[in-house]
């Protein structure tokens, strides 16, 4: 997977009609062919982005920052990533109109170690929902795969489960880095950092991160895309996705198979119902 | 006159109830089921009045009577029933309570039903399929009526209407052995 | 600094007998922010709360916890108390130590005490975050829509005109007079449902409070109560009304023919044509499905025989507002189709007929000249079969419920047919007799007995075709006997079901409605002519199957409801509503999704920062909101909190314990 | 070439033979292969669900196993009992997999029900299957001037809920089908009446009576004959004729049709082929009436009253 | 060190055995306005008994309730957490309960996969009508609870 050029032409052409203010994309950090986030606002500089299966990151998080608000931006989005976008432009984050969207029929990217990434083998969506122009050949929506490390902690004794997320809270260090790589975490101001939230929780501890970690989960359930930005972001290499993924699952199966941002104008599984939802659980 | 008031439980009703799948209690007695059989004419209590019988718990009267053996199955009421009774498996129902509590009226008329059906499935047990001249001789010769339809016998043979014979099924020991099991799980019931 | 008083009440016997309320007040008193506290006999008695008035006074309070029965028993009471006393009555909390301690824990004095000592901690605690609030006060505008006009729709607009408040009463069809028009006699009186009806309908049209919009249609309504905006679709008449005199030559010389509705479909009327003779307004529409000029531009004789040049093929739809403070609904009912009941030959029988075919018959301005006559050949039956509770009450084939008035009418049909023919007899197979009304049974009876109708309990089976001849088989339960009746006509007693465009209405109204589309009233007893959607309001038969008195009734007190609220120039409401921080709101709309009121609207605030751009966040319409908090519970960034439930008064209460 | 799995019930062997050798001409005609369910056995009929619960599954779930065997997607049944005993097994044991279970214990040799073979009356897979247009298209000899009253009886489209076929009071498949032939179908109201059925032994009565009904509604109707598809209606409405002549005091005279009868017929069978021997009730004269005009009713002169109801209110 | 770790491995949930003879359970129950609370009242009026460990807290409706208000609770002080409503259809506010419905199933099974009892927060519908059914609800949670024992959520950090 490599469309590298395809995405410089486009975006070399983008500028030198006066589309675009900025482009999003990617460059090689020339060590270990890693790649990193790049925003070029000139045609000259087209040169520098890249895509190839190391293009890791879900850029459309850049969007949610003033820099780019209400500027003209050309930007790539890959199956997970698309997701995301379509969410922002539901929840009037950006508006379409300012956008060029590339979209990839992605092929999956590669982890740290050099294998495909997990989030992409488990992928559910891995052509671009929306785009301009689409590279790559499209394979169409895939079945729903609960995830592996889900799976094999449900087995577990609750005991050791605890144990296990206890240590994962204990190991958050609150930097919000998670916070701040996530698309759709754009809030003007985050209720963790709220006086009414903080009241009774201790900041740094255990608990302060367990309940930092809790609401913000629940606050992307139903709507998260598993684009895996914070954990890559994550300084204490927390598995977050355990958190999401869970919410996601219970979501899909409970709720007509609802998965984040798949269709334009649809909201989050929590700003919708159905009366036909699970009722067994309450007595 | 019939005494109410000195038995609480329905449990008539309620046997009814469970065999048959329905609420005898969803019957409000509008009558349609009557109008509609096509046997009600010949029947003890039409429908309707068995259905109010079972709401009563009236078990004796509703066993003696010979409306169930006179349902045909054809469906025609509960295609009509406003409450949606399914009143053939009501009926189905009391008929399989009154041959399990061996309670049943011994009139001749459901006498000759019941030997007819009897007669008739020893036919499908013997030879797995029906063989209509031997059962017709078999339920004249089982209900003492010998030259009933007899007029109608030279014509029908004669025109090959009613063949002389009977093809058996092949596994004859394979249906045998299902009415036996099928017998066991009716007794384990 | 929070300076809070604390109530505890014995409530005789019925607190102190199990909780040991000095131990309470002793513990009370050891909270922190608790500046006073003191147990009384009765709170809520009038002592009670002269010492809560001299308490606040006297010790500077900042808010004032009482722990007694429910909230819900005496909140308001102790709330006026406050304000007596010149404090904000919001700045109240009730611990309840009644219901849910003294009477629940009646064996365990000790945790029932304990209990009581915190719920009163939760409530000195969220009454530390109480905010003083002040009832919000809503503009009404002063005028009245009323949809449908019907008997039920024309009664209500011309009670709240009389009440010199104006009305906008809107008609789809060409003439207001609704189902009503359309009936010969009415029971259980027997006099004439026109002569009743036209005077109302002409009272209606010349009342100068009331502006009639026939021939059209609600589209849009926007706002809250009191501060409504609908939107009313004007259908194109062709005709201009101003000039039309109504002399009636177009509609006489049209030579287009299309089944009459009014009289359902027995005759034929024109494509251009008034309903019926006592219409009001009595001015011809253009029927522009089938007029061939509209159709294929051929034909145009309306335009021609029109001396005041009435027709205008070139008329479009018009679009008008009004601004309103209240819609009375009143769409009034259809006749449930009996298409199912194929046992019945409904469809290929001509000669069974439903309930209002045979009205139409039997009424004096009606197609056959007020005489029955059998569709097949028009000839004038003698023994005709009146089978009740078609569609009703048959949960297989129609509707569980009750269409009321069936019984009513059916006897009346028995009555008409006896004086139409005399030599006519009439068989009516019911099930049961509903005849609960101010001489109703009276008037059955004299169905029975004066006519001589024959009554047969049952449910007709099956009608089948014997030559010209109908057969009727049903069970005569009282003998037990299957009858069969040879019947020349059969009427279908036909159920009432809701106006067909119930849904769409009720959901452009932004109001519920039931399975079968009766729209849903707010409590079933006690709000029987309120929607739950405050200001609009319900009359007739689209609630539920009704007759004429019941109808008129509801109607009158739709009206009283209406003149209630428009009693003063602005409406009072509960404080206790949501409300949006817009610096927090990040303008993702979630919660206008979500809000079942629809009262969360959008707005652009500048982006701050001395910059010129803006930005779009959440507003919450304080008429509309109804304060439940499904926004607050949503809102991610806590933009959104709810006035008396706010989250630091809740998280107030959760961490005292 | 369509395969059908086909189960012919014990009269076709017996009363119903005509029945059976027509239908296997009309099936060639449309090129479908019956494949006959190999050592099939009786449904149990109406007595086995009188007498008992489990029997009166079990018969026809043997039936309904045997027939998966052969694979084709479709089960079609001649006799209107035998579709209604399997027809209501399949619904019963498909709605209640622990039922299935249990009935399946008595089925040894057999081997296990897994439900995937839909079942149709011949009605139904002439009608639903077949089609009105390829019927039509197979006519070389339009049964024109033959008007026939068409007798569906109880079972082949009730009860509605498991039948799923036609309406239960007045269905019209079988008028359609005949009307296709170019017959003419009369307007019948005792379509879906009871005959008597099995109480054609156990009490005559009832079915004389019953059967009279049909007969002289069919009369009255002005039908030539009567077309049915159920081999127990047509020995009860045939066989019986006489004896219901006598009680009647009259001859009706109302030869009673297999459907599959006058369809070989329109499709260019000879008669001898419908095997008119078989009928108690002679079918020639019937048949006699093919190539007949049929007079169209004259619009009755408008009576004086119905002028009013063409007049406007306006 | 090894002792403090051993401390950690089961500091969520500890069997019900190694509670305090003294400890009482602590339900943190939160009400909506029209239907629960209601029915919790008619508990009282109707001197229905039920175990003494419910908190009760009211809110207009269940759409009012944020999962955080669960977490808080579970952090604060509260054993368990019952949230109740108006049957599906009865909301006073028409759809309330059926957004809080989803949000619960999902919280409920969150807070389950990170370790708690499923019991620990459980969910009704009671309406104004049910007094009954508040008693034993709130018996059946007081029930699961106590054979439970107290949580630890990660309490050696706090303090009350």
């Amino acid at each position: 997977m490599d469309y590298t050029m395809q995405i410089q032409d486009t975006a070399a052409r983008l500028f030198s009609e006066e589309k675009i203010d900025l482009f999003i994309g990617y460059r090689s950090t020339g060590f270990d062919n890693n790649q990193v986030p790049v925003l070029i606002h000139h045609y000259q500089d087209v040169e520098q982005l890249v895509f190839t299966d190391k293009s890791v990151f879900n850029l459309t998080n850049y969007l949610k920052y003033e820099y780019t608000r209400n500027k003209r931006v050309g930007l790539v989005v890959k199956g997970c990533d698309s997701r995301s976008l379509n969410l922002m432009l539901t929840e009037n984050q950006v508006k379409r109109e300012n956008l060029f969207i590339i979209g990839i029929a992605c092929e999956g990217v590669m982890n740290e170690q050099g294998e495909k990434a997990q989030n992409c083998v488990e992928c559910v969506m891995p052509d671009a929902v929306i785009y301009d122009e689409l590279l790559g050949a499209p394979t169409g929506q895939r079945e729903y795969q609960v995830n592996a490390d889900i799976n094999e902690l449900a087995e577990q004794p609750l005991i050791e489960r605890g144990t296990h997320f206890e240590e994962i809270f204990e190991n958050c260090i609150r930097c919000n880095a998670c916070r701040h790589s996530c698309p759709l975490c754009y809030c003007n101001k985050c209720c963790i950092d709220q006086e009414t939230s903080t009241l009774y929780q201790g900041s740094n501890t255990t608990s302060g991160a367990f309940h930092a970690l809790m609401t913000w989960s629940l606050h992307l359930a139903g709507r998260c895309v598993d684009c895996r930005n914070c954990e890559k972001a994550c300084p204490s290499h927390l598995p977050l996705h355990l958190l999401h993924k869970q919410n996601e699952q219970v979501i899909y199966e409970n709720f007509q198979e609802h998965l984040a941002g798949m269709i334009k104008d649809d909201r989050g599984a929590f700003y919708k119902y159905s009366m036909s939802d699970p009722d067994d659980f309450i007595m | 006159m019939i005494k109410l008031g000195q038995q609480i439980e329905n449990k008539f009703l309620e046997a009814v109830n469970n065999k048959s799948g329905n609420n005898v209690l969803d019957c409000y007695q509008c009558g349609k089921c009557v109008g509609t059989c096509p046997v009600s004419d010949f029947m003890d209590y039409p429908p309707r009045e068995i259905m109010q019988m079972i709401k009563l718990g009236l078990k004796d009267e509703t066993y003696m009577a010979n409306s169930m053996w006179f349902c045909l199955t054809c469906a025609a009421c509960s295609g009509r029933c406003p409450r949606e009774i399914n009143i053939p498996y009501v009926m189905e129902s009391i008929r399989h309570l009154a041959i399990e509590e061996n309670e049943y009226s011994d009139s001749g008329k459901v006498k000759q039903i019941m030997k007819f059906h009897e007669i008739f499935i020893d036919m499908v047990k013997r030879y797995g399929r029906n063989y209509e001249l031997r059962m017709m001789a078999e339920f004249n010769i089982r209900t003492r009526n010998l030259f009933k339809d007899m007029h109608l016998a030279p014509k029908a043979l004669l025109k090959g209407k009613i063949p002389l014979g009977v093809k058996k099924v092949k596994s004859t020991k394979a249906i045998q052995r299902m009415f036996k099991m099928a017998e066991k799980l009716e007794k384990t019931q | 600094m929070a300076r809070v008083g604390v109530f505890v009440c014995f409530c005789g016997a019925n607190i102190g007998d199990f909780v040991d309320i000095p131990a309470v007040v002793e513990e009370t008193k050891k909270i922190k922010d608790v500046k006073y506290a003191i147990e009384y006999k009765y709170v809520c008695s009038d002592p009670g709360q002269q010492m809560i008035r001299d308490t606040i006074v006297d010790h500077r309070l900042t808010s004032i916890v009482v722990a007694a029965c429910s909230p819900r028993m005496h909140e308001k009471t102790f709330r006026k108390a406050l304000s007596d006393a010149g404090m904000n009555p919001y700045l109240l909390e009730v611990a309840n130590i009644r219901e849910h301690a003294s009477w629940v824990h009646q064996k365990d004095k000790e945790a029932a005490t304990e209990k009581s000592c915190d719920l009163i901690r939760m409530a000195v605690a969220k009454s530390i975050a109480n905010e003083q609030l002040h009832e919000i006060s809503v503009p009404v505008t002063k005028r009245a829509l009323v949809i449908g006009g019907g008997i039920a729709g024309i009664q209500a607009a011309l009670d709240i005109a009389d009440a010199r408040i104006p009305v906008t009463l809107v008609e789809k069809s060409p003439s207001i007079g609704g189902r009503m028009a359309q009936l010969d006699e009415t029971f259980p009186t027997l006099d004439c449902s026109q002569c009743i009806l036209t005077p109302r309908m002409v009272d209606v049209a010349s009342h100068p409070y009331i502006e009639l919009l026939p021939y059209s249609e609600v589209t849009e309504l926007d706002g809250y109560v009191g501060n409504y905006k609908a939107k009313i679709k004007k259908k194109a008449s062709f005709v201009n009304f101003d000039t039309c005199t109504g002399c009636g030559t177009c509609w006489q010389k049209c030579p287009v023919k299309v089944p009459n509705e009014f009289n359902m479909g027995v005759d034929k009327r024109k494509a251009i044509y008034s309903p019926f003779p006592q219409a009001v307004p009595n001015k011809p529409v253009i029927d522009a499905e089938h007029c061939t000029m509209l159709i294929k531009g051929k034909c145009g004789v309306c335009a021609k025989v029109c001396e005041k040049g009435s027709i205008d093929y070139e008329m479009k739809d018009e679009m008008i507002e009004r601004e309103i403070g209240a819609v009375v609904v009143a769409t009034g009912f259809d006749l449930w189709d009996p298409k199912p009941y194929e046992e019945y030959g409904v469809g290929r029988f001509k000669d069974v007929i439903t309930s209002l075919e045979f009205e139409r018959m039997v009424s004096a301005n009606g197609p056959t000249g007020g005489v029955p006559v059998r569709p097949s050949d028009g000839n004038v039956p003698k023994n005709v079969v009146f089978i009740k509770c078609v569609g009703s009450r048959d949960e297989a084939k129609g509707i569980e419920y009750c269409s009321k008035v069936c019984c009513m009418y059916t006897a009346k049909h028995a009555i008409l047919l006896h004086h139409k023919v005399h030599d006519s007899h009439a068989y009516v197979f019911y099930m049961d007799i509903r005849a609960a009304g101010k001489g109703y049974e009276e008037f059955v009876k004299r169905a029975q007995v004066e006519t001589g109708a024959t009554y047969l309990r049952g449910r007709v089976s099956k009608i089948y075709k014997k030559g010209d001849k109908l057969m009727v088989i049903g069970e005569d339960a009282q003998i037990g006997q299957v009858v069969e009746v040879e019947a020349d006509m059969v009427v279908l007693a036909t159920a009432i079901y809701p106006y067909k465009d119930n849904p769409d209405l009720a959901r452009l109204l932004g109001i519920s409605y039931d399975k079968y589309g009766f729209l849903s009233e707010a409590h079933p007893k006690l709000r029987p002519v309120e929607t739950a959607k405050a200001g609009i309001f319900l009359a007739g038969c689209t609630q539920a199957p009704k007759d004429i008195p019941d109808s008129v009734a509801q109607a009158s007190a739709t009206a009283a409801k209406v003149c209630a609220l428009f009693s003063g120039d602005t409406m009072k409401k509960d404080p206790m509503i949501a409300s949006v921080n817009p610096e927090f709101c990040s303008g993702c709309e979630n919660c206008v999704s979500v809000c079942p009121y629809q009262a969360i609207v959008t707005e652009e605030i500048p982006m701050g920062h001395g910059s010129e751009e803006v930005r779009t966040v959440s507003k919450i319409n304080e008429g509309v909101c109804q304060g439940c908090g499904s926004c607050v519970a949503i809102c991610r960034s806590m933009a959104i909190d709810l006035a008396g439930f706010t989250d630091m008064q809740i998280i107030n209460e959760i961490v005292a314990i | 070439m369509t395969k059908l799995t086909y189960f012919p019930g014990c009269s076709a062997h017996g009363t119903s033979e005509e029945f059976d050798s027509t239908l296997k001409l009309v099936m060639k005609s449309f090129d479908v292969q019956m494949e006959e369910i190999p050592d099939w056995n009786c449904c149990g009929a109406t007595s086995a669900h009188v007498m008992t619960e489990n029997l009166a599954m079990a018969l026809p779930m043997r039936n309904l196993v045997l027939a998966e065997r052969l694979k084709n997607k479709t089960m079609g049944i001649a006799c209107a009992s035998c579709y209604s005993r399997m027809k209501t097994t399949k619904a019963e044991i498909d709605a209640n997999p622990e039922l299935a279970q249990k009935i399946n214990s008595t089925i040894v040799e057999e081997g296990e029900y897994h439900g995937d073979v839909d079942v149709k009356s011949m009605l139904q897979f002439f009608y639903e299957d077949i089609g009105l247009e390829t019927i039509q298209s197979k006519v070389t000899y339009p049964l024109k001037g033959l008007k026939v009253a068409c007798y569906y009886g109880c079972l082949l489209t009730r009860p509605a809920a498991i039948t799923r076929f036609d309406s239960p009071e007045y269905p019209m498949s079988m008028d359609r089908i005949m009307a296709a032939l170019g017959a003419t179908p009369t307007e019948f109201d005792f379509k879906t009446e009871c005959c008597g059925a099995s109480f054609s032994i156990s009490d005559t009565e009832i079915v004389l009576s019953l059967s009279g009904n049909i007969l002289e509604m069919a009369q009255e109707s002005g039908a030539h004959a009567i077309v049915v598809a159920c081999p127990l209606c047509q020995s009860n409405l045939d066989m019986r004729q006489p004896d219901i002549d006598k009680l009647a005091g009259k001859k009706y005279n109302t030869p009673v049709l297999y459907l599959t009868q006058l369809m070989a017929l329109a499709f260019g069978s000879p008669v001898k082929d419908l095997k008119p021997s078989k009928h108690i009730i002679s079918i020639e004269p019937a048949l006699a009436h093919i190539g007949e005009e049929i007079e169209i009713p004259q619009k009755k002169a408008k009576p004086k009253k119905a002028v009013a109801a063409e007049s406007e209110v306006n | 060190m090894e002792t403090e770790l051993k401390d950690k491995i089961v500091s969520i949930e500890k069997p019900a055995i190694e509670a305090p003879p003294e400890w009482k359970p602590m339900i943190m129950g939160i009400l909506c306005n029209w239907c629960s609370y209601a029915g919790s009242d008619l508990t009282g009026t109707s001197r229905i008994q039920y175990p003494p460990d419910i908190r009760i807290i009211r809110v207009p409706c269940s759409s009012r309730v944020d999962p955080w208000f669960i977490i808080k609770s579970l952090q604060a002080h509260a054993d368990g957490v019952l949230i109740s409503g108006c049957h599906p259809g009865d909301c006073h506010y028409i759809s309330g309960n059926y957004y809080a419905r989803r949000r619960f199933l999902v919280t409920k099974k969150l807070l389950n996969f990170v370790g708690l009892h499923e019991d620990r927060v459980q969910f009704s519908w009671v309406s104004a009508a049910e007094g009954a059914k508040f008693a034993q609800v709130v018996a059946k949670v007081s029930e699961d609870i106590r054979k439970m024992g107290p949580l630890h959520l990660y309490k050696k950090e706090n303090t009350r």
